[in-house]
């Protein structure tokens, strides 16, 4: 029914043709259309005529299997988490996670909230965080760009890391999704 | 001396019984049996010596007097040649009820006797009052035998009876009286001799004592309430005996009655008939349809006497009247259906093939008779005819109806009785013997297709598609047994049919292979409405076609209406225009390889009709072919749209033939050689890819239990190879190159345009792109989609379902990329048969037609090669994509819940059907259940006048009486 | 539409389906356990909490005023009736005059807030059956009402203006006059907005007939805002209930009778141009001077009164009302928010649902504007 | 209207206390055993007939959950708040989803919020906000929603820059898993 | 040989034409909507990073076979419609079959695609499928009565027979000598360029987003070009048919251009039909323009 292998590990690559790759993947960002947060409320402006995303090849995409981005617009809930787990792993690689708001990046003003977690890193990848609650478009769009940055760079590698201590980061989503039902790998 | 014991052995027997009975049963029965078998032995001794097995020259007989004196003060038999077969039946059928009899009513041993010796007596009575006595000795031991019988509604049934013979009677005696007070005489042959208004008096009271006590149609009533009224037994033992004998009688006095013009008797035959089987539709028990199949016999006769003389009157009467006692006899023997007692397979075809008799199916005897009588009515009397034909065909519906809910209570236990096994023995030695006799002369010498071309694809076709459906058979499933045989029968009738070189062997083939079928579906599980539906079908087409043949008079040379009889014929046959309801009923009930066989094969022999009627009328096309156009394309497409809204994969397959048989159609209806060139190479496309995706059923069915969308999907993990074959199948009939079904679209498209029979033309191609619908319906509620759980344990398909496919599947392949290797030998076969248009001009690979061009190879080859270079593309590119699980989908986020809740596959089409909803629902369901509302109406309207009540019977008769005065005096 | 088939009766009849939480026509983090057949929707459960992050709770544990900063984050699109409402709350049970002058700048931040909502609304409803133009057009629109917003309180989206007893700040400088330079480039535009919405052939064909909430449900469900409006109702607590200055203003309150979501469409577009009157008319008769704020007690300090109210304001969507319960202490003792979310999108989207179309279902959901984060808070 | 209303409620109900009587707006607080009939009555004839919401105040100290029932008047703008109190051990509230369809909903809330239970609500027990939630329920003023934040998820990571480039900078999405310290100890 | 040549240089310009249409089709829309849109390269960009993405999934054969039918169906049709007249190496395989066979071969793709879609099992992209076949029944309707009445009109079937006819002038183009046809033709062009009112297959708010909604990384770029590929077939199909085929490349580029952003600009204003709206509307309006031509055609 679902996937039962673990993940290969990544092999590193090298070389022109990986930087002319980087180059494409930096120029191509397609979004998982999926407002975790409040920040998607920002989201939508981006994609008119003031910010107008599309000028740097960023994309809305439907659903997650077409996607490279995915953005974390904002604190998470638990019960969302599992979603965006799932989301995340349904990415295909290279996959990269640009997460929105001050809530993400140590739980914000929810630091306190039973319902929110307060660091996403212990649990997904993130390879650019966006300040501010909630940040405003230039600044997701500053993200973005330090997000292409980063992977013509060749630094964007949150993926592999993700693969690399799947245990790890299994371990801290498996403690606060109490009801946890997912497949344990699952691409 | 061993005429007498013929005759008075069991009157003999009767007395000693009466004597003995009390004391010693044991010895009584003894005495019966004895007294029986050596009277069984005279009378086939004195058939022997008669030269009746001959059945060609039954005019001989013997006299034998008794005592001294002239009749009526003796009694003086005459013994004739038919006479002593209907006796052999008499004694027969005693003889294998009389252990039952034992078992029931012990004492009424010797009413049993004294019946069988009336019966014998009335059979040979020369002499009209001596006829007078055996008649009455009749009914009264017929109303001894109701009142001693064990059921319910015995006593209103004898007295009934009793008041029914008490009028008899009265009227008989008046016209002893009158005709003795005429003539001086009371032989029968005295009755030529009376004439003016005396003549007219007794022939209208003989006439009315006849149509009563043969229960013919309008004084049906009191037969029906008897046969419903009494036990089965009484009621089996009274038609092989008391009802033959009457029967006869009356076919021995018809033709003597003085009445000017005896076609008065076949107008009272043909209108009871219809109006009697009319009321039969509506009748649910079986004593009640053996009533009323009684009626029909009785009005057959009057028919014969009315239409025919001589020894061919002979014939027909007692073969008709002998074999249908027969049927009767077993089919109330094989037990009372009200007992819903359970029955084997082995017990319905028993019951079946007294059926398949009454109903007068080929090679069975009855069918030799009514051939041949309804040839000689179809030469002279051509209303009678239809009538007769109607009428025959309604006494199939409701007993192919009675078959099929009869068999529904098919299940555990057999319910074998020796007598009928042996009756069914007898009747199946006897057609083997009739057939022997060949009433009319089977021909295989020159076929009614000339060209040996032609000839030779319907063989080819025929014969290959019966071997593909073989070696499936071996994978059944429960009471699925012995299809195989009958599906052997079948295709082997099928193939010799193109061989048929006059219009009755191709009807007897066609016949046979058509019912061999219908025993084949019956076979299935839950299979009795669909082989109602299809028996029903079958024998509508039979009519149709027999009535064409005969009405042409056996050749295929034929325009007019019996050419209209014959396409109607195959129209049925295909199912096309609303007749579908067959398809769709018996494809998915019918057992295993069975519906691959129907469809791809079977239907076949459709085509193969309309082809002869072409070839062999004058223009080489069929009558009204724009009608036919338009009817196929309009199936093709209701068909289509019918087929994306199925719920159920054996009826989409169903439907999806039906569409595809309309192209075949829209072909034929063209009469260009385009036209037919598209014809026959869609009837062999057809059968290929038909074959194959019923086959691919059969194995889904063999695997997982079900056809229904509902419970499939997925599958495609578990049967890849079905599903692959499946897969050329439907791309092929999607007619989407290079696969072969484009041929036939574009061979045809040519044609229509050619004829600028463009709006055919728009209509089926409107159709071909429905089928995409369907056709990947079929792909996905099977192959594609979850794999419910429940199916998880499903494996491929066994090998004999997988290999044929696999040949077939190739078929297609070589078939698309090669078509000239078809067309090279099928354009100048159909170039000679001298039909219009121009040919289609083969290059090489290149088809070319006057406005189009059609490189099969070429496209083939860049289909196969840009198919193969990304193939070869996705391997040297290193792609390496991951397998994922079935559920392993981007659900929004969220878990899949099951795979067979996420399976979709309910109203599949639904967004189309709703764009459907502002055509009115015409369901050829509807119309044929308006049609059924409006027979039922009819036939409820016929069955007020049998109230049930025994005065009414009484005012029927004297009605009766009342109009054959008027009628006849008028005349006179 | 055919007879609606049970899934609990016969689950091989139908398909179960989640629309959402990661779904581009889901309005929202929030999502439709669904179940179809055909295309034919039989089943609809809502199931939301995605976004549920412990308002209330929160509040709770915190000062009353440092509550500002977390009650506007309830509604994303529209904050300041948030603000509004509990700063109504805290004035009642503490018993603050509000300077008449601030009342008029509340009036004007919610009519603009209303404004920008409704912009995005409107246009998102075509953005739903695939018309992006008009929704880039309504976003674009309503990013100029953010830019004043900007101006005014230094923020996009969440303001943080209003406080008890009055308003952060006065206007700026010449704000009425930008104010009027927007509202005049909007309406410049609007008509080309009309034409390829509200007179588009297939916008009329997918949206007339479709989502219909029949009136009787109104009082039912407890129905409010633009989805009871374009059911005949008239209820607006604008008229009904005035708050700050809404009884000095002229307006009328829109309704329409068709029912489905084309007459709420039609409502939201028609209380673009009454927000926009709303708005002149505010600007126009607002006094120029005059006090904004009320002098607070120390806010480290300052204990509300015990006491329970129920404020209530008229948001875009309907009537919002937050219940405020405190018992003398630094923090509330409770505060429930009710969105009007709460009954359009779970009990009356179940509802609706069940026999609609698949192709309708986000079209339904937009109509209805649901507001996740004010069900689950 | 308001007069009326307390009359009508007055005669037949004893009132407990008139906590809040405003220009259409009345709040009071009756016997437990007669709240639903008071709820009622304001629905059949004095026509409240609309529910606003189901609320609940845990009044821990008191040893009490006391209930408030908002109503609504829509022809005439008048609002009725009725309240309850009810003991807060197994504490037992009647169901109003048989009479408002909408009152499911804000009892299937309060159930996992407060743990008070709803008997003849046909949807209790559905997942509603929270997803496999084992805690005591959360709105109870005992539940402690700052220790069981920090439990779960975790303390509030302190901010080593003030610089918020460099705090949410390269370093983010490695320096939590142990392969991140270990670089970071490197470096 | 130089036929080989041909059709390898016919598929690759066709590629790239197709993607680069599609980049400005981007533009175009977003200037509309008054955005930048993207670079007109964006596609190429996107194609590049798709197939270079690392990982992929599959759901089992079909899944993994549909994008090659995809490719192969388009390439077949394009391949099919000789590109330049009067330079017969551009022929390509035209010879080897009539409108016709077009008309036939172009569902290769599409029922590859649906194969693919319904072994993904992904309920949305077989509900998308649904509809699209339902769709698709309905306009190949019009379009099959305006192909059938342009070619007895012509009396010929073969393509270049068509385009042939068509070279006296522009006023023997066939939208002015089968107006009706024509106009029947030109809608049923919208629905198969799934240009919306009739964009119901990858209707991203109802169901993200119909067939390849399981698809990703190479599959998804083998998609796209097949897409790309398969639009570029139809428009040249089209511009044959219709607007007198073209008589050198510069006609050939310019025609195309101009019919692609007719749909391009239309579904900048309409919003999607529902299916059964979608199907009425097909079978109802192009198909009566069209009949008027075909009645006239067979008087």
């Amino acid at each position: 029914m679902y996937c039962n292998q673990r993940p290969e590990k990544p092999g590193v690559k090298k070389g022109m043709l990986e930087k002319i790759n980087n180059m494409a993947r930096a120029n191509s960002l397609w979004v998982t259309a999926y407002g975790t947060g409040c920040g998607a409320i920002e989201l939508r402006p981006l994609g008119t005529s003031r910010f107008d995303m599309e000028r740097f090849g960023i994309a809305m995409r439907p659903t997650p299997r077409q996607a490279d981005v995915l953005i974390i617009s904002g604190y998470l809930a638990t019960k969302t988490l599992k979603r965006v787990i799932r989301v995340y792993e349904q990415i295909q690689d290279p996959k990269y996670i640009i997460a929105l708001g001050s809530c993400t990046i140590n739980g914000g003003m929810y630091f306190d909230s039973y319902n929110t977690l307060n660091v996403l890193d212990k649990y997904l990848p993130v390879d650019v965080y966006v300040m501010g609650c909630m940040p405003r478009p230039e600044a997701v769009i500053d993200g973005f760009s330090l997000l292409m940055q980063k992977i013509k760079d060749g630094r964007a590698q949150g993926w592999k890391h993700y693969k690399e201590n799947l245990d790890y980061y299994r371990e801290n989503q498996k403690k606060i999704i109490t009801d946890w039902d997912l497949p344990d790998y699952n691409w | 001396m061993v005429k007498a014991l013929a005759i008075f052995l069991p009157l003999l027997g009767a007395f000693i019984n009466a004597w003995l009975p009390g004391k010693s049963p044991k010895a009584s029965r003894v005495v019966s049996y004895l007294m029986l078998t050596a009277g069984l032995i005279a009378v086939i001794m004195l058939s022997i010596q008669l030269g009746a097995w001959n059945l060609r020259d039954l005019s001989d007989s013997v006299i034998l007097s008794t005592g001294v004196g002239s009749p009526p003060l003796s009694i003086n038999l005459e013994i004739t040649a038919g006479g002593t077969l209907a006796a052999i039946v008499m004694y027969a059928a005693t003889i294998f009820s009389l252990h039952r009899f034992a078992l029931t009513t012990p004492k009424s041993q010797p009413l049993i006797l004294a019946l069988l010796t009336a019966s014998l007596g009335l059979l040979f009575a020369t002499d009209i009052f001596n006829s007078f006595v055996f008649l009455e000795i009749g009914s009264i031991v017929t109303i001894g035998l109701t009142a001693a019988c064990k059921c319910g509604s015995r006593w209103e049934a004898a007295i009934k009876a009793a008041l029914v013979s008490g009028l008899v009677t009265i009227l008989y005696l008046l016209a002893v009286a009158v005709l003795y007070r005429s003539t001086g005489m009371l032989t029968l042959a005295a009755l030529g001799n009376v004439s003016g208004a005396s003549a007219v008096i007794v022939a209208i009271l003989l006439l009315t004592v006849i149509v009563t006590e043969i229960k013919a149609f309008p004084l049906t009533g009191w037969g029906l309430d008897f046969y419903q009224g009494t036990s089965s037994i009484v009621a089996g033992l009274y038609s092989a005996t008391w009802s033959l004998a009457v029967l006869l009688w009356a076919a021995k006095v018809l033709p003597l009655l003085p009445i000017g013009n005896p076609i008065i008797y076949a107008w009272i035959g043909a209108a009871g008939l219809v109006f009697s089987q009319l009321a039969g539709l509506r009748a649910s028990s079986s004593g009640r349809i053996m009533g009323y199949s009684t009626s029909a016999y009785a009005s057959l006769l009057l028919v014969a006497a009315g239409t025919t003389t001589g020894a061919f009157y002979t014939q027909t009467v007692i073969v008709l009247m002998i074999f249908s006692s027969i049927a009767k006899f077993s089919l109330f023997m094989l037990g009372n259906p009200e007992k819903k007692d359970q029955w084997s397979g082995f017990g319905t075809l028993l019951f079946l093939v007294p059926i398949l008799l009454l109903a007068g199916i080929p090679p069975l005897p009855i069918f030799w008779a009514k051939f041949a009588f309804l040839a000689h009515l179809a030469s002279g009397f051509p209303v009678i005819f239809y009538a007769v034909l109607a009428g025959l065909l309604l006494e199939a519906v409701y007993l192919f109806r009675f078959w099929s809910a009869r068999s529904e209570k098919t299940g555990e236990k057999s319910a074998k009785r020796p007598s009928a096994v042996a009756a069914v023995l007898l009747m199946l030695l006897a057609s083997v013997w009739i057939t022997r006799m060949s009433w009319g002369a089977l021909d295989f010498s020159g076929s009614i297709i000339e060209s040996a071309g032609l000839r030779n694809i319907f063989h080819g076709l025929f014969a290959i598609g019966t071997l593909l459906c073989l070696p499936g058979v071996f994978n059944r499933i429960g009471r699925e047994k012995s299809y195989w045989f009958w599906l052997l029968i079948s295709g082997a009738a099928l193939t010799i049919l193109p061989a048929a070189g006059n219009g009755l062997t191709f009807y007897l083939l066609w016949e046979i292979s058509a019912f061999a079928a219908v025993i084949g579906v019956s076979k299935g599980t839950a299979a009795s409405k669909g082989t109602f539906w299809y028996a029903v079908f079958a024998s509508l087409s039979g009519y149709l076609l027999l009535g064409g043949i005969l009405l042409s008079k056996g050749s295929f040379a034929m325009a007019g209406v019996p050419a209209v009889l014959i396409t109607i014929a195959a129209l049925v046959k295909m199912g096309q225009f609303g007749t579908h309801l067959w398809n769709v009923r018996t494809y998915p009930a019918a057992p295993g390889t069975l519906p691959a066989f129907l469809s791809g094969t079977s239907s076949k022999a459709a085509v193969l009709l309309l082809v002869a009627v072409a070839v062999n009328s004058s223009s080489a096309s069929l009558p009204w072919g724009r009608v036919i156009a338009w009817i196929g394309a309009l199936t093709a497409l209701g068909g289509a749209i019918l087929a994306a809204l199925a719920p159920d994969y054996k009826k989409m397959l169903a439907h999806a033939s039906v569409s595809q048989l309309g192209y075949i159609l829209m072909g034929l209806g063209l009469a260009s050689i385009l036209g037919w060139t598209a014809a026959i190479y869609h009837t062999i496309h057809h059968l290929i890819f038909k074959m194959a995706l019923f086959l691919g059923a059969a194995g889904v069915l063999y695997r997982t239990g079900t056809t229904e969308f509902n419970n499939l999907g997925g599958l495609v993990k578990k049967m890849p190879w079905t599903f692959a074959f499946t897969l050329i199948s439907v791309i092929s009939f999607a007619s989407i190159p290079p696969l072969a079904g484009f041929g036939s679209k574009w061979l045809l498209y040519n044609g229509l345009i050619e004829q600028g029979w463009l709006p055919v033309l728009i209509v089926g191609m409107f159709a071909s792109v429905v089928a995409f619908l369907y056709s990947f319906r079929l792909l996905h509620g099977v192959f594609l989609g979850q794999l419910s759980p429940k199916n998880a344990h499903a494996k491929e398909a066994p090998l004999p379902l997988l290999i044929p496919q696999a040949l077939l599947a190739m078929a297609i392949m070589v078939l698309g990329f090669k078509p000239t290797i078809l067309l090279n030998f099928l354009v100048p076969v159909l170039e000679k048969i001298g039909l219009s248009g121009l040919a289609p001009v083969i290059q090489g690979d290149m088809v070319l037609t006057t406005m189009g061009t059609w490189n099969a190879w070429m496209v083939g080859l860049m289909v196969m090669g840009l198919f193969g270079f990304a193939f070869v593309f996705y391997w040297i590119s290193g792609h390496k994509p991951k397998y994922v699980g079935q559920l392993d989908i981007g659900f929004a986020g969220e878990m899949p819940p099951s795979a067979d809740e996420v399976h979709y596959s309910n109203n599949f089409f639904r967004p189309y059907q709703r764009a459907l909803s502002f055509l009115p629902k015409i369901h050829a369901q509807k119309i044929f259940s308006g049609v059924n509302k409006t027979f039922n109406m009819l036939g409820d309207g016929v069955r007020a006048l049998f109230t049930g009540d025994g005065r009414t019977y009484l005012a029927h008769s004297l009605i009766f009486l009342l109009l054959l005065f008027v009628f006849l005096n008028g005349g006179m | 539409m055919g007879a609606v088939i049970d899934p609990a009766t016969d689950p091989k009849k139908t398909t179960h389906l989640y629309f959402g939480p990661q779904h581009p026509g889901v309005t929202g983090n929030m999502s439709i356990e669904m179940w179809f057949d055909g295309d034919q929707v039989t089943k609809a459960i809502t199931h939301v909490g995605y976004l549920h992050r412990a308002f209330e709770k929160l509040m709770e544990k915190r000062l009353w005023i440092q509550n500002f900063p977390l009650v506007c984050r309830i509604c994303v699109p529209e904050p300041d009736i948030n603000e509004e409402c509990y700063a109504m709350a805290i004035e009642e049970l503490a018993g603050i005059e509000v300077p008449e002058k601030a009342k008029w700048i509340r009036t004007l931040v919610l009519e603009l807030a209303r404004f920008a909502v409704n912009l995005m609304a409107f246009g998102g409803q075509s953005g739903t059956l695939g018309l992006h133009t008009a929704g880039m057009w309504g976003i674009t629109f309503r990013d100029f009402v953010l830019d004043l917003f900007e101006e005014l309180t230094g923020a996009r989206i969440y303001h943080i203006f209003i406080q008890p007893g009055g308003v952060r700040r006065d206007l700026p400088e010449g704000f009425e006059g930008r104010v009027e330079a927007v509202l005049k480039k909007i309406e410049e535009r609007l008509p080309e907005l009309d034409r390829l919405v509200l007179n588009n052939a297939i916008f009329k064909l997918r949206t007339q007939g479709v989502g219909i909430v029949k009136p009787e449900w109104i009082e039912e469900y407890g129905l409010v805002g633009p989805v009871a409006r374009a059911s005949g109702s008239t209820r607006d607590l604008r008229k009904d209930a005035p708050y700050e200055v809404y009884n000095q203003l002229e307006f009328d309150v829109v309704t329409e009778t068709g029912n489905d979501i084309f007459a709420r469409a039609m409502v939201r577009r028609r209380e673009i141009s009454q927000s926009m009157s709303l708005i002149r008319q505010i600007l126009k008769k607002m006094p120029k001077n005059g006090p904004v704020a009320t002098k607070l007690p120390n806010l480290t300090t300052w204990r509300v009164p015990a006491g329970e109210v129920y404020t209530r304001v008229e948001s875009s969507r309907g009537e919002y009302g937050y219940y405020v319960v405190s018992d003398g202490s630094l923090t509330p003792r409770r505060i429930h928010v009710r969105g009007p979310s709460y009954v359009h999108a779970v009990p009356l989207l179940e509802r609706m649902l069940v026999g609609a179309n698949i192709a309708d279902v986000s079209n339904i959901m937009v109509s209805l504007t649901t507001c996740p984060p004010e069900i689950e808070r | 209207m308001i007069d009326k209303t307390k009359k009508e409620l007055e005669i037949r109900f004893p009132l407990l206390k008139l906590v809040r009587e405003m220009h259409n707006y009345l709040h009071v607080e009756v016997e437990k055993a007669s709240a639903m009939d008071a709820i009622l009555m304001a629905k059949t004839s004095l026509g409240f007939k609309t529910l606003q919401l189901i609320s609940s105040v845990d009044r821990m100290e008191e040893n009490l959950f006391q209930m408030t029932w908002i109503l609504e008047n829509y022809n005439n703008e008048t609002t009725l708040l009725i309240s309850a109190r009810y003991p807060r051990e197994n504490c037992i509230v009647p169901s109003l989803s048989d009479i408002w369809p909408a009152a499911s909903a804000f009892e299937r809330e309060i159930f996992e919020m407060f743990g008070i239970s709803f008997p003849g609500n046909p949807r209790e027990g559905e997942d509603f906000l929270l997803e496999g939630w084992k805690d005591i329920p959360p709105m109870r003023r005992d539940f402690l929603t700052e220790e069981y934040s920090m439990k779960l998820y975790g303390e509030r990571q302190p901010r080593e820059h003030l610089d918020p480039r460099q705090y949410i900078g390269d370093m983010v999405g490695e320096w939590n898993t142990p392969m991140g310290q270990k670089r970071k100890e490197e470096k | 040989m130089g036929n080989i040549v041909s059709i390898v240089l016919t598929i690759l310009g066709a590629l790239s034409w197709g993607l680069l249409l599609g980049g400005i089709s981007r533009t175009v829309t977003a200037r509309i909507h008054g955005r930048m849109g993207p670079r007109v390269t964006q596609n190429f960009i996107d194609m590049w990073k798709l197939f270079k993405k690392t990982s992929s999934i599959h759901h089992g054969g079909m899944f993994w076979m549909a994008p090659m039918f995809r490719i192969t169906g388009a390439i077949c049709v394009l391949l099919m419609v000789p590109l330049v007249i009067g330079n017969s190496i551009t022929y390509n395989m035209s010879f080897a079959g009539d409108i016709f066979l077009v008309i036939y071969i172009m569902f290769f793709g599409c029922l590859g695609m649906a194969l693919g879609a319904g072994n993904s099992g992904h309920p949305y992209a077989v509900i998308a499928v649904s509809r699209g076949l339902a769709q698709m029944s309905s306009y190949e309707l019009s379009f099959s009565i305006a192909v059938v009445a342009i070619a007895v009109g012509l009396k010929t079937f073969r393509i270049e027979g068509i385009v042939e006819a068509q070279q006296a002038g522009i006023l023997s183009w066939n939208i002015f000598r089968f107006p009706f046809a024509s106009a029947g033709a030109l809608i049923a062009f919208l629905p198969m360029q799934m240009a919306y009112p009739f964009g119901i297959v990858l209707a991203p708010q109802e169901i993200p987003i119909g067939p390849p909604t399981e698809y990703s990384s190479r599959f998804l770029s083998f998609m796209f070009s097949g897409r790309a590929l398969f639009g570029t077939a139809k428009l040249i199909l089209f511009v044959s048919l219709l607007f007198g085929g073209a008589s050198n490349w510069i006609s050939l580029l310019v025609k195309t251009f101009l019919l692609y952003m007719y749909p391009v600009v239309v579904s900048s204003v309409f919003p999607r039909f529902r299916t059964e709206q979608s199907i009425r509307f097909l079978w109802f309006v192009p198909t009566s323009l069209a009949l008027v031509d075909l009645i006239r055609v067979m008087l």
